[in-house]
């Protein structure tokens, strides 16, 4: 056994099997450790299955608030047979691999750097039910009480979630107590414990709510007026629209008349859920669709189509592992490029890149308001790591006096004062036009939009100087939009680094846990955290304040590399990549590896670094 | 160049009850063959909207791409227009509707558009039933990429360059009618008489309403051995009935006596007045409009006129529930749950 | 008038109605040109459109070979009242303004710099013809027929084309000698000639041939085994196929049964015309289709399978003017990125880029063996300048020897020779794996295609380093492409410039020409012409060997250039741009004055730029 | 995990004419939910192929993308499968035969990936008339996105979570009839009987047969107000026939006799025998076959068994004229013209 306790700082594994109920225990488990005031970071890990396959639950326990995802399980709850030699396997030497001893465990499981914790789950249900489902559900449950015990984690805090749970059934509250007791009380009579590896109350957590970015995007959909959402099912974007479906429900029945005040259409593929998003906002209702990568692909001719004829739309992307079908359920951040280049020709898109439910939230609220104001699609690149999983974050906040920005809509009286309307006529310098929503005015205002060439007045074209006036116009456009979107995240070192970390979404809270390792190593780093794009003048600053820069994506290509390189004519020489492209959310220890071997190997020291760049 | 407007009008034009003269229905110059059947479906669906005191800002045109999709330029000019991607305008057009339901809603489209590269949407805009009047200009083949075969074209019927169509057609109507469109109807670009009273009807019924209209394309499918010529259509012709639209029900009824004559009375207090010419076909019965068009089809004739109309139709809106206010109409206010409820959903989440 | 002749060096320009026949006249005239051996270079501009509306045909005549197109008309032929206004302004000051002058000229198309050379064409055609369509036909080559007095054509090469074009409608011949002799006799009798602007009979095309990039492409399928074409028509990728169509019907019916050795399908979309080429590739014959920009954005998701999947698949981009539907008569390079990282997720597809029909043919013929070799889709990235303009081009070559190459497919004999057959097993350490076509073997060697994630034996998983080693696989394999592209070729200077420059496709004519205006001025220039993507050693080694190079493309974004700096690390701002994108070809006056500009602008000397640089 | 297969089997399995026993004809571990209707099917289709006597690697399986999708991977691990993208199966299989119209071709895939998704592939697939069996392993809704109702859900139907589905269903037989589909039966994957048989004839027919087989899905859409839960399929259950498949009909044909029975003779020499339930049907009569299944869904009856065949049908290949050698295996010396004829072409071109 280990000799010291370590606090609140730990990996727990779950290993179950797919659609056995295990994801309402595990869940508890976490929110009870959030509720002792404890950061949290629960991430699960799951197939492209629906029924009978392993899949696991992994809780990151980190008072330091590092919560992305670290390698190496201190303590594993293997209830799945199937997965077994693979989860003894994945336990840090000296670590715990709790099981179910209703059967002996075979010698093939046995590692001598391992402490083994049998609780005879199966044997416990046999003997406590008769039902088939209830062992199985309760199974969970009773796991969840064996590590109250071996952690400590509150009972009460569990109880209470278990009641909060069964709100209206209150008929499971004492089953489940019960459970939860049977594993308690196991552990109580058959070992020492809590183990080394425990929780303790802290205070850490504060107003943070625990989210998952999927339901904070949809929320803040809700907030920022979408009316219309059109979709298509896909893995992992597919809860964006079942929560905004739950929160419409809510807050967007008319109470008076019963009527919706919003259209959710399940589309029959995401060319269509495009088509309806552009249609609607064409037409000036604020409008989304969801979608992961392989519907990205599918959307290209319609997002060329509203960034050609600037009409706005949202789109948001929870990414996948790509290319093509991929691992569907598992994590990247690999459609940077399709996304930021979207459609043949030359295009440009913009993209939010939140790092955080309450990012999501504000991101996806803003999105409306920026997509509207620009006249373009916008394109919000979540991934599935930050859309499916719980994370502690922020509270979530709204000004009440917020108001929607429409941009340069004009109404029937503005159109009355004005001389001839230009669809595409950059009368304010900014390269963005005013445009008409149908039905305005009875005769002046309406014009015709379409993907092909055009001049200032909507009429169809084919001269060469018109089109490219409209394309450089666009260009001008382009410019003006960098001051619209999310300023980058800056975190200065103390020292004034001459070295910088440049990361987004995901990578943050790894990229923060590394940027300390390596600061401990003596490797002093500057950082900053992109939220969009283009990119607006605090990147290139940074860019340009610092001799090197390691660029920590989620992808093979470092496609967001390309992105700093050609928008900001970086030499690339500067940006170094760090990568992790297997699906797994990027860990501290591998960004900080990479970045401490590139520095020893190329022989940099942080300090003297710039000297050896001009000699070089 | 289709037809040059002439710049003399006498004073004295007509004008509805809008006050809106025909010209305030007419659009830019068509830039069509000369003769090609798209333009006489324009002139019809001005004259349609003139008689039916349409206002033009209250109608939005959209279509996909071809020949067919680029008309919604030469008429009602003072409609908003979107000339979307080929073969996708019904998800455009969804999208819009769910945005502003006071609109009324017209889809143009090509038979390349519709029946190939957007039957995929066509399919799901019947079945979803959205508010919408679906134009399909049909000449059997792909008039802006130079002629090309469509799906609609018929087995065996040869092109200009002398190739023969090895694939049986798409029967847009008998389509429509197995995936319980609610009102279908199929009608040819020389025959105004049908054509006008038939979009009258369609854009008067509260759901998807759709006139597969034959269109001959002079320049590459009106040659000997096409079936979508002038003069194979002409000979073929096989109507239901006569139609009569008539907007406001009760001025008329009386005028009208039974017998031959079937009347249908439409939501909005319309009337479509039909004078049977097939014995055995009743528009308002399914069974009866399959019955009649399959009929058809296998003397090789082209059934024409309204061809099946359900009354009881519900459409995209009705089915949602959505607000009777147009959702591009609400506040700030009816949209946005505002901080106190976010101050709860942040107390659900710790 | 012009004082002294100039010969075999100017534009002219016909200005005709949409529909009315002029094309084969027009052809005609070309045509006549090229056979009295002298270069020539005629495009067609043409509206979006099929009849009434203006239509240019607009030829150089170049004895240098320079062949791009020039800004400025020398003579211009307008039968279109309705583009008159505009006709009028294109033609150089001193140049020849040919008309009908059955009608007087209103003064507003009076210019004092201009020669007016009135042809009374519908009065005469009125006297000759009663029949509408004879009139409207006839007139055409009456044009033509007083080109040839103007300007010196050969008549009995005229009357040979005439012959020619009629072979088997001989009652036709002789009413078109008569037409051409009308106009003949016309200038004879009218006006002093020949024109200042004349041809003389050179001996330059040698066996080159004149001909239209898409037909090069379709015979070049046709030669390189395609059995299988998918298609749906978009301008201006369609007489690909068309083409593709005749030769099939000429060569590739079998003379005994009378049964296709090919099959053509009119898909209903692009989507299902890539779909179509993939599963007959997967099953071992050779397919390809053809589109443009919106067909390319369509089939993202397909190409995403085919490079994850591996599985051969020839593409043929004839590029137009983009976004969106975009001008879809004119030409442009801009569909560079969506081709080079097609689909979601990260991927990198093989580009072939043409610059001429003969290259057309070859690339064509090529593609399906690199596609099979790679395993791996192949887009050939032509142009509508390219694909629909006739080219003086090299002859076309087949060596007899000639043997398709199909890559690693394995037989049924290799099959039960080897061991386990590992679907992408890397056995020969060069990424590239094996493949078997269904139906080899009864027991031996099928497999399970598929776009999500599989180990090296095809099977299903989740793990992340099977994804992994398999992406890094695929990046081994991109490594040995470059091998087996074809390599750019070079144009040295004799100084050994330090700057240099770099373009591929249609731009190189003009870019050839504008590296001759500029030596003239004392900047001379190396150059380079990709030809293909992934960029094989010698693109780095001439771009490490200047210090600055020029990158000429069709395109607003400098597509190409981020291609460059991505792939092969460049610092940017070593890469130049030099654009063009308003549809209409390059031309080399454009490439000259943005590089000359530049170099006065920044001060650079070609002969101590690189002090400069250094010092900056 | 949908079973487990035993790992003791009994040395004495039978063997069908190739010497294959029945495991020879089986694939991995099935993956899907235990009693998930697809499983069932993977099962008829192993012994549909085992008894035709099927070579298994003349057979190539495709799919699209869902949980029916994944099926291939079940059975028949001897043959070339290919999980193509969602929806667009039919354009890869299309272009498979293409390559080689000498291998058996059989088409997977799910409501969702023919009714939404794949529509506009479906349709054409059909009018094409490829040799394809086609099987549709219909739900009623998206398995493996968990749910959703998909476009063959009936109105009024109720999911799992509750929710009402607004929307018509598409109903695939009725559709491919509507398109001229030449072979049209539905099945239900809890009743073997039926389709095994069909599954034969299928394979035998040449050129596209559809085979809508109701295949219920026990984890999202099992539940009571479902119209695809087994128990709903089983108490609606309306056939057109008793169906036999008879591979070689001469050996046979002797033994059936008229009356209720009918015999429908194949191309290549087998036989469908049909003992007929319903009276006033002809499952060579399209109108007649259209009618049944109108009659039966509007009685919210599902007609299962073989609705209609057409033994005239002429494949892509024979529309095409293409070679009887499989293109994929003709020579360079068969497909290149060579360096003489280049220089012929290149003479045309000066
Ligand atoms: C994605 C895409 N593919 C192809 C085209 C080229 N295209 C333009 S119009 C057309 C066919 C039009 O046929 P139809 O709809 O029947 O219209 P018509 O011209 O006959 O009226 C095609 C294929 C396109 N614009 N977009
Ligand atoms: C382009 C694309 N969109 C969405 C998905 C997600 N997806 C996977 S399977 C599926 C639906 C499958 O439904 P169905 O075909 O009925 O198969 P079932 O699982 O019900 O057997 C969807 C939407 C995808 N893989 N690709
Ligand atoms: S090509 Fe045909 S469809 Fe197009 S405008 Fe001309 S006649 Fe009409
Ligand atoms: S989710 Fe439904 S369709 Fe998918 S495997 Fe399970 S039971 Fe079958
Ligand atoms: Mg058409
Ligand atoms: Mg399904």
């Amino acid at each position: 056994m280990q000799a010291h306790s370590v606090i609140n700082d730990f990996v727990i594994r779950f290993a179950n099997v797919n659609g056995t109920g295990s994801a309402s225990a595990n869940n508890m488990f976490a929110k009870a450790i959030f509720r002792m005031g404890i950061p949290v970071s629960p991430k699960n890990i799951f197939p492209s299955n629906i029924q009978g396959l392993p899949t696991w639950y992994e809780v990151r326990v980190n008072e330091q608030f590092y919560l992305g995802r670290r390698d190496g399980i201190d303590l594993m709850i293997c209830v799945n047979p199937q997965s077994m030699l693979q989860d003894v396997a994945s336990v840090k030497s000296g670590g715990y691999f709790i099981y179910d001893n209703t059967k002996p465990l075979h010698k093939e499981y046995i590692r001598e750097d391992l402490n083994y914790i049998g609780i005879p789950l199966t044997e416990i249900t046999i003997q406590e039910y008769t039902d088939p489902r209830q062992r199985m559900l309760f199974k969970n449950i009773i796991y969840v009480g064996a590590l109250a015990a071996l952690i400590d984690i509150e009972m009460d805090v569990l109880q209470q979630l278990v009641n909060e749970q069964f709100k209206g059934k209150e008929k499971l509250i004492q089953p489940n107590h019960h459970a939860l007791d049977l594993g308690y009380q196991y552990i109580q009579k058959n070992f020492s414990h809590p183990l080394p590896y425990r929780l303790q109350r802290r205070d850490l957590i504060k107003d943070k709510i625990l989210f998952e970015g999927n339901a904070a995007t949809a929320l803040g959909a809700i907030y920022g007026g979408a009316t219309v959402a059109a979709w298509y099912p896909i893995t992992p974007s597919t809860s964006v629209v079942d929560a905004f479906a739950d929160y419409a429900a809510e807050y967007r029945v008319d109470p008076e008349t019963n009527e919706n005040n919003y259209a959710i259409v399940q589309a029959e593929d995401e060319l269509s859920a495009m088509g309806m998003v552009i249609g609607a906002m064409w037409n000036g209702a604020r409008a989304f669709t969801a979608t992961s990568g392989p519907g990205v692909s599918l959307m290209q001719e319609f997002l060329g189509l509203a960034y050609f004829a600037e009409i706005p739309a949202v789109l948001v992307d929870v990414q996948r592992t790509g290319p093509s079908t991929g691992m569907p359920t598992r994590t990247q951040q690999s459609d940077i490029l399709i996304a930021a280049h979207a459609s043949h020709g030359d295009t440009k898109q913009v993209l939010l890149i939140p790092n955080s439910p309450k990012e999501c939230f504000d991101f996806a609220a803003m999105s409306f308001d920026l997509a509207e104001q620009l006249q373009t699609p916008v394109i919000i690149l979540s991934d599935l790591d930050l859309g499916m999983n719980d994370h502690v974050s922020d509270a979530l906040e709204w000004k009440s006096t917020t108001q929607y920005r429409r941009g340069k809509v004009l109404s029937a009286d503005q159109l009355d004062q004005i001389g001839r309307f230009g669809r595409y006529l950059d009368t304010d310098g900014d390269g963005i036009p005013y445009r008409t929503i149908p039905g305005t005015h009875p005769t002046k205002g309406s014009f015709f939009t379409r993907g092909s060439s055009r001049d200032e007045y909507a009429i169809y074209t084919e001269d060469g100087n018109a089109y490219k006036r409209n394309m450089d116009r666009l260009l001008k456009k382009w410019e003006t939009i960098k001051s619209y979107v999310p300023k980058p995240e800056l975190l200065q070192s103390e020292a004034n680094a001459n070295m910088g970390m440049l990361f987004f979404g995901t990578s943050h809270f790894s990229s923060v846990e590394a940027r300390d390792i390596l600061a401990k190593e003596g490797i002093e780093l500057d950082a900053i955290r992109l939220r969009s794009f283009p990119f607006s003048q605090e990147v290139s600053d940074f860019i340009e304040d610092h001799e090197l820069i390691f660029v920590i994506e989620q992808n093979r290509d470092a496609q967001m590399r390309t992105l700093l390189i050609n928008e900001l004519e970086v030499n690339p020489e500067k940006l170094v990549r760090v990568l992790n492209y297997d699906g797994m959310p990027i860990t501290a220890a591998h960004i900080s590896k990479e970045i401490s071997n590139y520095i020893h190997k190329t022989n940099k020291k942080s300090k003297d670094f710039s000297l050896e760049m001009n000699a070089s | 160049m289709s037809y040059i407007k002439p710049s003399f009008r006498h004073p004295e034009l007509p004008v509805n009850t809008l006050g809106y003269k025909r010209k305030d229905y007419e659009g830019s110059l068509s830039t069509l063959c000369a003769g090609c059947g798209h333009d006489s479906i324009s002139g019809a669906l001005i004259q349609a909207c003139f008689e039916l005191n349409i206002e033009p800002h209250r109608l939005a045109k959209l279509s996909g791409i071809g020949c067919s999709s680029k008309t919604p330029t030469y008429f009602l000019g003072n409609s908003h227009g979107f000339n979307s991607v080929h073969g996708r305008m019904p998800s455009v057009a969804t999208g819009a509707n769910l945005a502003n339901r006071d609109l009324i809603y017209l889809g143009v489209s090509g038979d390349g558009d519709t029946a190939s590269i957007g039957m995929g949407q066509f399919v799901h805009l019947i079945r979803r039933n959205l508010n919408i009047t679906y134009i399909v200009m049909n000449n059997g083949c792909y008039g802006l990429t130079k002629g090309q075969d469509s799906a609609t074209a018929d087995k065996g019927s040869k092109s200009k360059a002398g190739s023969t169509n090895l694939f049986q057609n798409i029967d847009l109507p008998g389509l429509a009618m197995e995936l319980g469109a609610g009102f279908v109807a199929r009608s040819f670009s020389g025959d105004k008489v049908q054509l006008i009273p038939l979009i009258k009807a369609a854009l008067a019924h509260p759901g998807f309403a759709l006139i597969d209209v034959i269109s001959p394309c002079v320049t590459f499918n009106n040659n000997v051995g096409s079936t979508k010529s002038y003069d194979y259509v002409r000979q073929h012709v096989d109507a239901t009935a006569t139609v009569d639209f008539v907007p406001h029900a009760a001025e008329i009824k009386t005028t009208y006596e039974a017998g031959s004559n079937k009347l249908v009375s439409m939501h909005d207090g319309s009337l479509i007045k039909l004078n049977k010419l097939q014995a055995d076909w009743d528009p308002t019965n399914r069974d009866s409009a399959v019955h009649a068009l399959h009929e058809a089809n296998s003397k090789g004739e082209i059934l024409t006129g309204l061809i099946y109309i359900n009354e009881e139709s519900q459409d995209l809106h009705q089915l949602l529930n959505t607000s009777k206010k147009p959702l591009n109409t609400l506040s700030e206010k009816q949209l946005c749950p505002g901080p106190e409820a976010l101050m709860d959903i942040n107390q659900g989440l710790r």
